[in-house]
């Protein structure tokens, strides 16, 4: 496995942001994947996703945020309150989720308690749980103001051209990542899940250009490969709540099965899922991250995303499909459920798990469920060869 | 004036006999089924330690989960205000007592007085209580009283993470199963409760100084670690069995009264 | 003549099986220790010893149960899900639903005509519907986990718990066998929580008859009748051999057929 | 689900009780109690309310005709839409072809008076594919209608989308089960800029237009104007009787909380409702005079807000606790009416509505401008401490309420304030309000027994000094 990728996805402060750092350069987090990287690349600051691996206890998160409550947000207030995002100049949070919107009260209330845990700059971005109409023009002003207050905060200017830049250059990025989805779809298949995961999640972790170059030479060696790493194995889908604790993928693969897809915060959904160059381009963002990044907090979308999500099933071919929802993550797991029901019209047969988020130190039931799950797609082969 | 203060946990019954701002005598059992037989045996207990009969005290108050079933209280208290009592006799600079029970946890405020200003209890599932190292020494065949001790000599750092104390029974077994070594698991464990808890005090904000009493103050591991997790030093009770201080503030009620 | 054997290591306990010529020949059921290997190692002894047979007359040998992968004188392991409806066909051919409540969790799982799964169900939410549920209630209660079946038999109110979280469960026992309420309307509360737990579960998947109840709870007479009550369909009783077996049965099953 | 359970329908259980119950009143007190042993599960929610006397006849009227007219809806043409609390249902009202459903008011009350509250309910919302975690308030009454124990739902209208996820999730998830027309008021973080206004009318419109195409019905200004006239009248009096709270002695019975509560959200527009809430008035006012406290032994010793919900689930247990104790209820988010007289509004632009009626599009507008003000859609919506929201209501309201102090009763499937609670009761202790955090489920006793709650409660107030 590319060691780069799988070390920007199983870390936070990486080297190369570092190394961004040592350059004067400004990095800020952000949270749902409705933010528009673009606008930062093009003020020449690093934008990184919030994410909460490597948090083995909650002492800190659980005084500020109650128990019934997803544990990812409260896993990245953990490793805000240890200091594990020291480095960074901003952060930007949205209403992904209410819990996830709740981050921010949390947050401010820790920079309290626990001094240098509370970044210089704070913002929330209000994402309306509509794609179009009101809701469009809504969030256009949305990334005006928040346009706004990165120039006023970092004392920058965000011009049309530098925001054009970036569009361009992120757009490459998502070509290259969707030349890598395509690859999941081969026979002979020669990646992993867990390969192309890590390589999907480090995009969100690294400094665009150096992200690119090794994406590029990681295509390069996969196409170089030969072996089928599907052989024998069952070919899964994977869907649900954010999962950049990948440990989840790799331990499907450790039974004989390989995740050729998911549908799960990260990542890109088609081959279209670009932002125009053309056009205006905050519309051109709104259209991308708005109105085509449709999750179930929209309410009234499901038809849509279903239709979405049995797609890509069938085309990438996969055997089975294993939805999973983080606990108390309502909006994913009432989603699988109903995916359920339909995955079962399309007999695309399915699991569905709920989890914690975070290290996964006990494997044992989790496993159980997946092996079973492979045997009931094996012994389901059986069966059509018997007929 | 001689008092009494009688504590009926779910796990054991403590009982003080108090007399002139002087502990003179105190005990602690199991608890038996039949709370009513606990309360019974343990005054007793008390008692004939101090060489007294039941009608030398003059008062007796009862606190503990059976406090209702104690047929010789002439008062009762809760939990939270007996130990809020105890640890601040003990330690007047006393300004936030944790108490791990067997049913729950409990962080607790008090001001220069003794007087409870506010307090806490453990919210979820029972992974922060006394019930959760009583199951893990079961599925590690160790004695409660040892795992401190043997806790304190671990090498590798591991991690319980589940928040269902049966869910993390499992995790403790599936580390068994990877030939980890107890002296390790047991230093995950300690570190697991100690930080359930250590959020409890968090959420009322620290305010030294910090005091543990219960049973499982004993544990030094549960204890170091709750020192950690809290991000301050912890202290223990001054020359007094952690796990009577309940009955003790019992007592201590009753002689104000 | 084919020897076979099927290993089911738990969390709670482990169980072995030898059949021959698809005959049950010998069983054993003993209370897990810590490491798997350690329980297989005991289970192993026992069954050789009860039956006499030699270890290397046993031809194939089939692992299943929360250790299987820990086991070394077996020769593949199967999920306990596969091996529990392999079992339960033995007992019941005409199965279609079964219920196994097992130590570390419940699963229900449809099978198609033939035997196969189509779906399977595990609660992956907290331990209240799980077999530890039951034995963390029965040492509050002071008594054997065999016996809260029988003793709520006599109950005619069943308690309500608070049925969320086993330990608040367990907080609300305490207060009960405090304030002296008979034992067998808290063993009953008991039985009729866990069947609650365990129905919600099985009617997510859309029951099929016959319905099966697989592992050591099913010789729970209180859990039974409460879950067939609650599902309106009856739970056939699986008489050929115990319960318990029925993980290990399966496995060995499989090894039958892997010869 | 339980197979005895499948034998009936909800809408006619409610329609039926609440028709029987309401001959009660005119039975003698040996006729009385001798009617409540055979309904052992229905009284202790009936006995008090059927002291209150003169409401109790309203009340009782008021559902019995509510769930009769859904129970018929079909026979006599109409359509069913499914909504929420928080919504302001007299918009559906002015339409002459549609019924509003209230789930989380079946929920209640079935919590109140079933013999297992909802529970089964719940449950079969969760065997069918539904979050289990999901909020208690929705999935009670959601599992019968969807299980077809009532009556057939023609569309999903609510205003949850940006205030609470779990809400808003659990009407979606009805509406793709059911496969029926959805449509959710979606509302932005803040509350009193223009952009916002702007954003909270266009949203209303769309809403308008959905009920217009999926009833085919047009508006009519008239039957608009009179809903929205009689819902004047009831936010009048709701202020009048909030505005008597703050006496101390609080001469407000706890149960009027209930009561105000279910009819709200289910009957806001309607006479039946006017009528309810002027002999509530009466009653209060009477009691104000003589300067006597709503409770029942008359001595209050505690003025006790809730910060958030009510209790449902113990039956009125918690009710009953206060009436022992001699404890205050002083309302909770529910019982708000956010209108420009409202008491704790005054004098911050923005935040209140008033209600005009002068033509189509300001009545439309009004509409919108209430929605957004109702009691969760104005306080929850954005950061706890942010102006006009959790923080800032509850000191408001504690201190005009005189409260001594406060108690947070919720579901543990609310992600908002599970999120924000231990903040709030921080800032709350920092005003000197002591606040309890008690972690039953408001509308599901399997979470926490009442014996545990009670517990809790009884140890807070004594330890608090409070009593």
């Amino acid at each position: 496995m590319e060691k780069i990728f799988f070390d920007a996805a199983t870390n936070i402060e990486i080297p190369s942001v570092q190394q961004w750092k040592e350059k004067g350069k400004k990095v800020v987090g952000y949270t749902c994947s409705f933010m528009p990287v673009e606008l930062f690349y093009a003020a020449d600051i690093l934008p990184i996703r919030l994410r909460g691996i490597n948090a083995y206890s909650m002492e800190i998160s659980d005084s500020y945020y109650g128990p019934f409550v997803c544990s990812f947000p409260k896993a990245v207030i953990q490793l805000a309150g240890s200091g594990t995002y020291h480095f960074l100049d901003g952060v930007v949070i949205s209403n992904g989720c209410d819990t996830l919107r709740r981050m921010n009260d949390c947050w401010r209330k820790m920079g309290e308690d626990i001094k240098g845990t509370l970044p210089s700059w704070m913002y929330y971005v209000d994402v309306p749980h509509k794609p179009d109409g009101h809701a469009f023009d809504w969030y256009v002003n949305q990334i005006k103001k928040l346009i706004a207050a990165i120039e006023k905060q970092f004392n920058v200017h965000i011009s049309e051209k530098n925001l054009k830049k970036a569009i361009k250059v992120q757009n490459k990025v998502r070509k290259s990542l969707w030349e890598l989805e395509k690859l999941r779809r081969e026979t002979p298949l020669k990646l992993t899940g867990t390969e192309a995961y890590s390589a999907i999640i480090a995009s969100t972790m690294m400094p665009v250009d150096e992200y690119q170059a090794h994406l590029n030479a990681f295509l390069k060696t996969i196409h170089k490969r030969k072996q089928d790493v599907a052989d024998g194995k069952k070919k899964l889908f994977l869907g649900g709540s954010i999962c950049d604790d990948f440990e989840l993928v790799s331990l499907i693969e450790a039974s004989e099965a390989v995740v050729v897809g998911e549908n799960i915060c990260f990542g890109i959904r088609d081959e279209n899922d670009m932002v125009s160059e053309t056009d205006d381009p905050i519309a051109a963002l709104t259209a991308k991250y708005l109105s085509a990044s449709v999750c179930p907090r929209m309410m009234g979308w499901y038809k849509e995303r279903s239709h979405m999500i049995i797609n890509k099933v069938k085309n990438i071919h996969a055997d089975g499909v294993i939805m999973q929802n983080i606990r108390f993550c309502d909006l994913h797991g009432t989603e699988n459920g109903l995916l359920e029901r339909d995955f079962e019209k399309y007999n695309i047969p399915s699991l569905r798990i709920e989890r914690e988020y975070g290290p996964l130190t006990e494997t044992g039931r989790l496993k159980m469920r997946f092996d079973a799950f492979i045997e009931q797609l094996k012994s389901a082969d059986i069966n059509e060869q018997k007929i | 004036m001689i008092t009494a203060g009688c504590d009926i946990g779910s796990r054991t019954a403590k009982a003080v006999i108090f007399e002139n701002n002087n502990i003179i005598s105190s005990a602690v059992i199991p608890a038996k089924l039949d709370p009513v037989e606990s309360s019974e045996t343990i005054i007793q207990m008390a008692l004939s330690q101090a060489d007294l009969q039941l009608n030398d005290i003059e008062k007796i108050v009862g606190t503990g989960y059976g406090q209702q079933e104690i047929p010789f209280a002439h008062r009762l208290e809760s939990e939270i205000v007996c130990h809020a009592k105890g640890a601040w006799w003990n330690m007047p600079s006393a300004r936030m007592i944790i108490d791990i029970g067997g049913q729950d946890s409990k962080a607790i405020k008090i001001d220069e007085n003794g007087k409870v200003v506010r307090y806490t209890y453990n919210d979820k599932c029972a992974s922060g209580t006394g019930r959760f190292l009583e199951i893990m020494a079961d599925a590690l065949q160790v004695e409660l009283e040892d795992m401190g001790e043997i806790g304190k000599t671990y090498k590798e750092r591991l991690n319980i993470s589940n928040q269902c104390v049966i869910f993390a029974e499992t995790e403790v077994v599936s580390l068994i199963n990877e030939d980890k070594d107890v002296a390790d698991i047991l230093n995950a464990l300690h570190r697991s409760l100690a930080n359930r808890v250590a959020s409890l005090a968090r959420s009322l904000t620290i305010a030294p100084d910090i005091i543990m009493t219960g049973g499982v103050a004993k544990n030094c591991g549960v204890f170091d670690a709750l020192s950690n997790g809290i991000g301050f030093p912890v202290k223990s009770l001054d020359g007094i069995d952690p796990q009577i201080n309940g009955a003790l503030g019992a007592a201590i009620i009753a002689s104000e009264h | 003549m084919s020897i076979v054997a099927g290993f089911d290591v738990g969390s709670l306990s482990t169980k072995a099986v030898i059949i021959k010529n698809n005959k049950l020949i010998g069983t054993a059921i003993i209370k897990s220790s810590p490491k798997p290997i350690v329980s297989a190692n005991m289970v192993m002894k026992k069954l050789l010893d009860d039956t006499g047979i030699a270890q290397s007359d046993i031809k194939m040998a089939t692992g299943t149960g929360y250790g299987r992968e820990k086991i070394d004188f077996i020769d593949n392991a199967i999920s306990e899900i596969s091996c529990h409806s392999k079992g339960a066909r033995w007992f019941v051919p005409s199965a279609r639903t079964i219920i196994d409540i097992g130590g570390q969790d419940c699963k229900v799982i449809k099978l198609d005509k033939d035997g196969n799964i189509k779906k399977f169900i595990t609660n992956d939410k907290c331990a209240s519907g799980t077999g530890r549920f039951l034995d963390v209630m029965a040492k509050v209660m002071n008594i054997d986990v065999s016996e809260l079946g029988t003793i709520s038999q006599k109950s005619t109110k069943p308690i309500a718990f608070a049925s969320i979280c086993t330990v608040w469960a367990q907080a609300d026992v305490i207060k009960h066998i405090n304030s002296r309420r008979p034992v067998e309307d808290i063993c009953a509360g008991i039985n009729v929580a866990m069947a609650n737990r365990v129905s919600m579960l099985t009617n997510a998947i859309k029951v099929e008859n016959d319905i099966c109840m697989t592992g050591g709870v099913a010789k729970n007479k209180g859990v039974v009748k409460a879950l067939s009550s609650l599902l309106g369909e009856r739970i056939k009783k699986l008489k050929k051999a115990d319960p318990q077996l029925t993980g290990a049965i399966g496995a060995a099953l499989f090894a039958q057929e892997k010869l | 689900m339980r197979p005895e359970l499948k034998e009936y329908n909800l809408d006619w259980l409610f329609a039926s009780t609440f028709s029987v119950a309401k001959n009660l009143l005119k039975s003698s007190p040996g006729e009385m109690e001798y009617v409540y042993n055979y309904i052992p599960y229905v009284s202790p929610l009936l006995k008090p309310l059927i002291e209150t006397g003169k409401p109790a006849l309203s009340f009782l009227e008021l559902f019995g005709e509510y769930y009769t007219n859904i129970v018929n809806a079909k026979e006599n043409g109409k359509k069913v839409v499914m909504t929420t609390f928080c919504f302001d249902p007299c918009i559906f009202y002015a339409v002459d072809n549609l019924l509003p459903v209230t789930l989380e008011i079946g929920t209640a009350l079935t919590s109140l008076a079933w013999k297992r509250g909802s529970a089964d309910f719940m449950d079969y919302c969760t065997e069918i594919g539904f979050s289990e975690t999901g909020c208690s308030s929705q999935r009670g009454a959601m599992g019968a209608y969807l299980a077809g124990l009532g009556a057939q739902i023609d569309l999903v209208a609510l205003n949850m989308g940006g205030v609470c996820d779990t809400n808003a999730n659990a009407y979606n998830f009805a509406a793709q089960y059911l496969n029926v027309p959805y449509y959710g008021l979606d509302y932005p973080s803040e509350l009193t800029t223009d952009e916002v206004r702007e954003y909270h009318h266009k949203d209303y419109r769309n809403l308008v237009h959905f009920i217009e195409s999926h009833t085919n019905c047009k508006f009519d200004i008239d039957k608009l104007r009179e809903v929205l006239e009689e819902k004047r009248k009831q936010d009048d009096l709701m202020n009048e009787i909030e505005d008597m709270q703050r006496l101390i002695p609080n001469p407000v019975p706890g149960i009027f909380h209930i009561m105000i509560y279910a009819a709200r959200y289910t009957y806001s527009g309607k006479k039946k409702f006017t009528e309810m809430l002027k002999e509530m008035v009466e009653i209060v006012r009477k009691n104000s005079e003589n300067g006597v406290s709503g409770l029942r032994n008359g001595v209050e010793k505690n003025r006790t807000f809730l910060v958030y919900i009510d209790n449902y689930s113990y039956g009125l247990s918690l009710y009953e606790w206060f009436e022992k104790k001699g404890i205050s209820h002083m309302g909770n988010i529910l019982s708000r009416t956010f209108t420009e007289a409202a008491p704790y509004t005054t004098g911050i632009p923005g935040t209140a509505y008033r209600i005009d009626t002068t033509n189509f599009d300001t009545m439309i507008d009004t509409l919108a401008d209430i929605n957004a003000r109702m009691p969760m859609t104005r306080t929850i919506r954005g950061s706890y401490d942010a102006p006009n929201m959790w923080l800032d209501d509850t000191l408001s309201l504690a201190k005009i309420y005189s409260a001594d102090s406060c108690i947070y009763l919720g579901t543990p499937g609310c992600r908002n304030t599970w999120s924000n609670i231990k903040l709030l009761a921080r800032d709350l202790e920092a005003y000197g309000y002591p606040t309890f955090i008690a972690y039953g489920d408001s509308f599901d006793s399997r979470v926490e027994t009442w014996d545990m709650s009670e517990m809790r409660f009884e140890e807070f107030y004594n330890i608090r000094g409070l009593l």
